[in-house]
């Protein structure tokens, strides 16, 4: 696996949020302030025109930063942190096992800025869970596309299983038991992003 | 959606092009708003932002006696690390710089990395979270920031243009957060450009308790009701958590789209309420100030104040949104 | 309809009552809103009024450097002749008072009304008519007087605090009239107490074109369009009416229910609009200054400035609703 | 006829502009400030006061009067100045000459004031035919109830014939040709003014 997997991933995941946009905002408009999808789609249209640019370093590491720098609100320091962790932990050529690490690291390093745990309805609960299946994957010797496919089920898992929660962090966390009902929309987008690597699989 | 905009993608850039025109005491650079006189050498700089969306927070109070700079993101997007940086380096007047920060994870993450990214220049942060609506726990990202926002840049701004030192702004800045708390009421949703809708339904006879400033449903729904029951129950919210006695400084702020001769309603039950529980109010402040969009509703801000604060918050100040003295 | 309100047939005195709690430079008594620090001996008297619902106008305005009384009738109805005789005889310092009337039938009826049953006191009027959506003519009751009372208000206000005699302030005050132009669009009607629905109704793709301040309908309607577009429709209508050269004070005014980064998004159109004609936008506000209850919507007022007036509009002024140089 | 018959009539317009108010506001919302019903039924509340005072004085002076300082907008001194004109003109009791002749009088003074004629798209197109029809069923030498039916009548038609005309004075003029197709709404409450001379004669 390579530095070209990583921008293919990031390729996917831009045009799988542009496609769902509308779905994120009006997720973020029911338990926030309808703005998660122009969030997103803005920061993964600078992410790809920074790509496009063609500067040097890791795609996810370019991603990460160009996200940090441009999105604002609450998703874009923390998906632009967890793309930046796992830049920094990949290097040109990696692993699966390489990437399972990183991805844990930038799991890790969400929730070390965000100060959530999973549980809190946030994208957290789709994240970890995905992380913990590459890693599993890693473990049964699974090929990347099998690992893939298993951390996509459990980010949409663990996405789904937001529902019934009531938020302890983020903007939905204001709306206390009435939090609970409703899809977290970053769980939503994490599920959509780690679906984009089977996608960027598929076409490797 | 009927909007006075150009395009959704094109309204904070073209309302910053707006405010520049208007105001030639304001310089406004890579989206940031700074006072065009520069920094003041010795002076503590005051830099506050967050999404845009609330005018004339946060750019609206930039001017002498309040902020320095003001970071505005996108419409209820907090503002990015490279506007904060930047803000910071330039209104840095050698006595260090203070953020203020409503506390909203994307606010306090944003901050939070300018502030380790800043460089050669000595950084305090006050979190001001006034809003009763919400529990603060530590279990949970605690109160949001709304109507105490504009007091806490009012008095400390106060303070540094009287050239305190950065320990002692930010204290005192701390302090008027720690006075203050703020309950909001909506009668109606606000509708955000970019999603083109209302972000939520409200039936014609319901208004929604404990709203943000982010078009956020409340805690709960309740029959629309007489401004006097409203009032009431903001305020009961208020004296709960801070009880009322002594003099107060009391701001009835509208959502944005809530004319004056309704605030002023709101207002005069306000100020009886504080009468009855044998309080004061010693200063007040009635207007659309920490807004909403277009959203119709009100919030109501309450802080104790003492002499140092009456004080600070008489001192003069020069800004679009807040004049006078000058 | 949903209102911060506590019944429809409060809503003038009730809001009367929060103004006077939260101004106490403002006295309120018998529906007149006046300086509490009273009339100044040899001063010239300045009373304006007319139908509430457009505030801050007309009580908003009462202090330091402009009115000296306000008369506030009941929502978008004239107040009646008793208000105004006691706000005249209240007011004068000897040197008489101006009638400050915006040109609508109630308005002149009940200010002429009450300026002949008037005793003792020397009553000069002048009469607002800025807004060019409406067709001057002989035979019909002339133009409305919208955001320009605003303008009158505040530099005859400065001129009298100089000290001038009436006659020069009454004739200063047509002229900045005579120099002021207006035009008004709506993106939905406003709903006043008394009738609990909107007096119009507009499609979500529509604007009315040419709207007064009483919820009236405008001229015509036509498609939504940006804030671009709407903004030359109103400056055209303007320049075509008074040829823009010059120093200008521009007013960008909400209606009530447009949140400010609305109005700067005009106000920036305005200012590129001017600016093409080879004009200077030398003053400017932008707010809700002339507002039609909750109705979205805005207007623009262009005055042709020279030197005096200039420095008329500068003179300071300590209103609720205006306020600068001290 | 006598000053308990101007009390009645009063008291007949009351009621009716009571139970009509809202079509009147409904009419000022058309070409207006949706105000003209709020505005009439708060005046004549205040005149049924005044003259439940009982103080000295004409009824309609005493109502007249009581317009033009309760009510404001256009129609407060237009229609107070109306009855303070009638009133000065009749004593305690008076012909039905004299009546028709005080009601000329007043409408001149609405004329006068308001500086409108006939045509306009005002009340003056339903009160001015009105005065002529009493004035003409004196000259025919008819009872009291007759007159008051051909004014009544004649109000009424004069309302409606405001429909088609374009406004040249009060608010509907700022519509321009948009105000044609809407009756005006002081024409239509003087139309009800006017037929409440019926009512009261029915009474007394
Ligand atoms: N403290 C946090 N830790 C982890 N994720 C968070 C936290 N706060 C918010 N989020 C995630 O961010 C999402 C909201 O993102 P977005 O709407 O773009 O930002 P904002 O809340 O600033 O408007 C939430 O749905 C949640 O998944
Ligand atoms: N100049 C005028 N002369 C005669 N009648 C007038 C004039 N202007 C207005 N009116 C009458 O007054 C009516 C409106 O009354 P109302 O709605 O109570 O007052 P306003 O127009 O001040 O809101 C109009 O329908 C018209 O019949
Ligand atoms: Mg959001
Ligand atoms: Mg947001
Ligand atoms: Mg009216
Ligand atoms: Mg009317």
């Amino acid at each position: 696996m390579d530095a070209a997997f990583c921008a293919a991933w990031l390729e996917a995941a831009a045009l799988a949020v542009a496609a769902d946009r509308e779905r994120l905002t009006d997720l973020d408009a029911a338990i926030g302030d309808a703005d998660h999808g122009a969030n997103l789609d803005r920061g993964f249209s600078e992410v790809r025109q920074a790509l496009a640019a063609g500067g040097p370093g890791q795609p996810l590491a370019v991603a990460g930063v160009t996200l940090i720098r441009k999105v604002g609100g609450a998703s874009g320091p923390l998906y632009g942190s967890l793309l930046r962790a796992m830049g920094k932990a990949l290097g040109e050529s990696f692993t699966l096992a390489g990437f399972a690490a990183a991805f844990q690291a930038g799991v890790d390093e969400v929730a070390r800025l965000g100060k959530a745990v999973e549980g809190d309805k946030t994208m957290l609960d789709a994240l970890g869970p995905a992380a913990r299946a590459v890693a599993g994957a890693v473990r049964d010797g699974a090929e990347p596309r099998a690992a893939f496919e298993r951390a996509a089920e459990a980010a949409r898992e663990g996405a789904l299983a937001t529902v019934p929660l009531v938020a302890r962090k983020g903007r939905a966390s204001y709306l206390g038991e009435r939090s609970a009902g409703h899809e977290d929309p970053g769980a939503a987008s994490s599920a959509l992003i780690v679906g984009a690597l089977v996608t960027a699989d598929g076409e490797a | 959606m009927k909007k006075l905009i150009n395009s959704p993608g094109e309204v904070v850039g073209d309302a910053l092009k707006g405010m520049a025109a208007a105001h030639p005491s304001l310089r406004v650079a890579d989206r940031v708003v700074y006072r065009a006189a520069g920094p003041r050498a010795g002076k503590v700089g005051l830099v506050s932002g967050g999404g845009s969306g609330h005018e004339p927070l946060h750019a609206g109070f930039v001017g002498y006696g309040m902020l320095d700079a003001a970071c505005p993101g996108e419409v209820f997007t907090s503002p990015v690390p490279d506007q904060i940086i930047a803000a910071t380096q330039a209104v840095d007047g050698g006595a260090g710089v203070l953020h203020i920060v409503k506390n909203y994870t994307g606010d306090t993450l944003n901050f939070e990395l300018a502030a380790d990214l800043t460089e050669g220049v000595e950084v305090a942060g006050v979190l001001v979270d006034d809003d009763v609506a919400v529990q603060d726990s530590l279990y949970t990202a605690g109160r949001r920031g709304t109507g105490a926002t504009l007091f806490v840049e009012k008095m400390a701004g106060a303070l540094a243009e009287q050239g305190a030192p950065l320990a002692q702004v930010a204290r005192v800045a701390a302090e008027v957060d720690g006075r203050s708390r703020s309950f909001g009421i909506a009668l109606t949703s606000c509708t955000t450009p970019a999603a083109g809708k209302p972000t939520f339904d409200l039936p014609d006879d319901q208004v929604e308790l404990g709203i943000g400033i982010h078009g956020e449903p409340g805690r709960r729904r309740a029959p629309h009701a007489p401004a006097r029951e409203l009032a009431e129950v903001a305020m009961d919210a208020v004296h709960h958590d801070l009880p009322l006695y002594g003099d107060l400084l009391v701001m009835v702020n509208g959502m944005g789209g809530t004319p004056l001769i309704e605030l002023y309603i709101v207002f005069a039950e306000v100020e009886a309420y504080v009468r009855a529980k044998g309080a004061r109010v010693a200063r007040s402040l009635v207007g659309n100030y920490v807004t909403s969009l277009d959203m119709q509703g009100f919030s109501v801000t309450v802080c104790r104040l003492d002499d140092e604060l009456t004080r600070l918050w008489d001192a003069p100040v020069e800004t679009p949104g807040l004049r006078w003295g000058r």
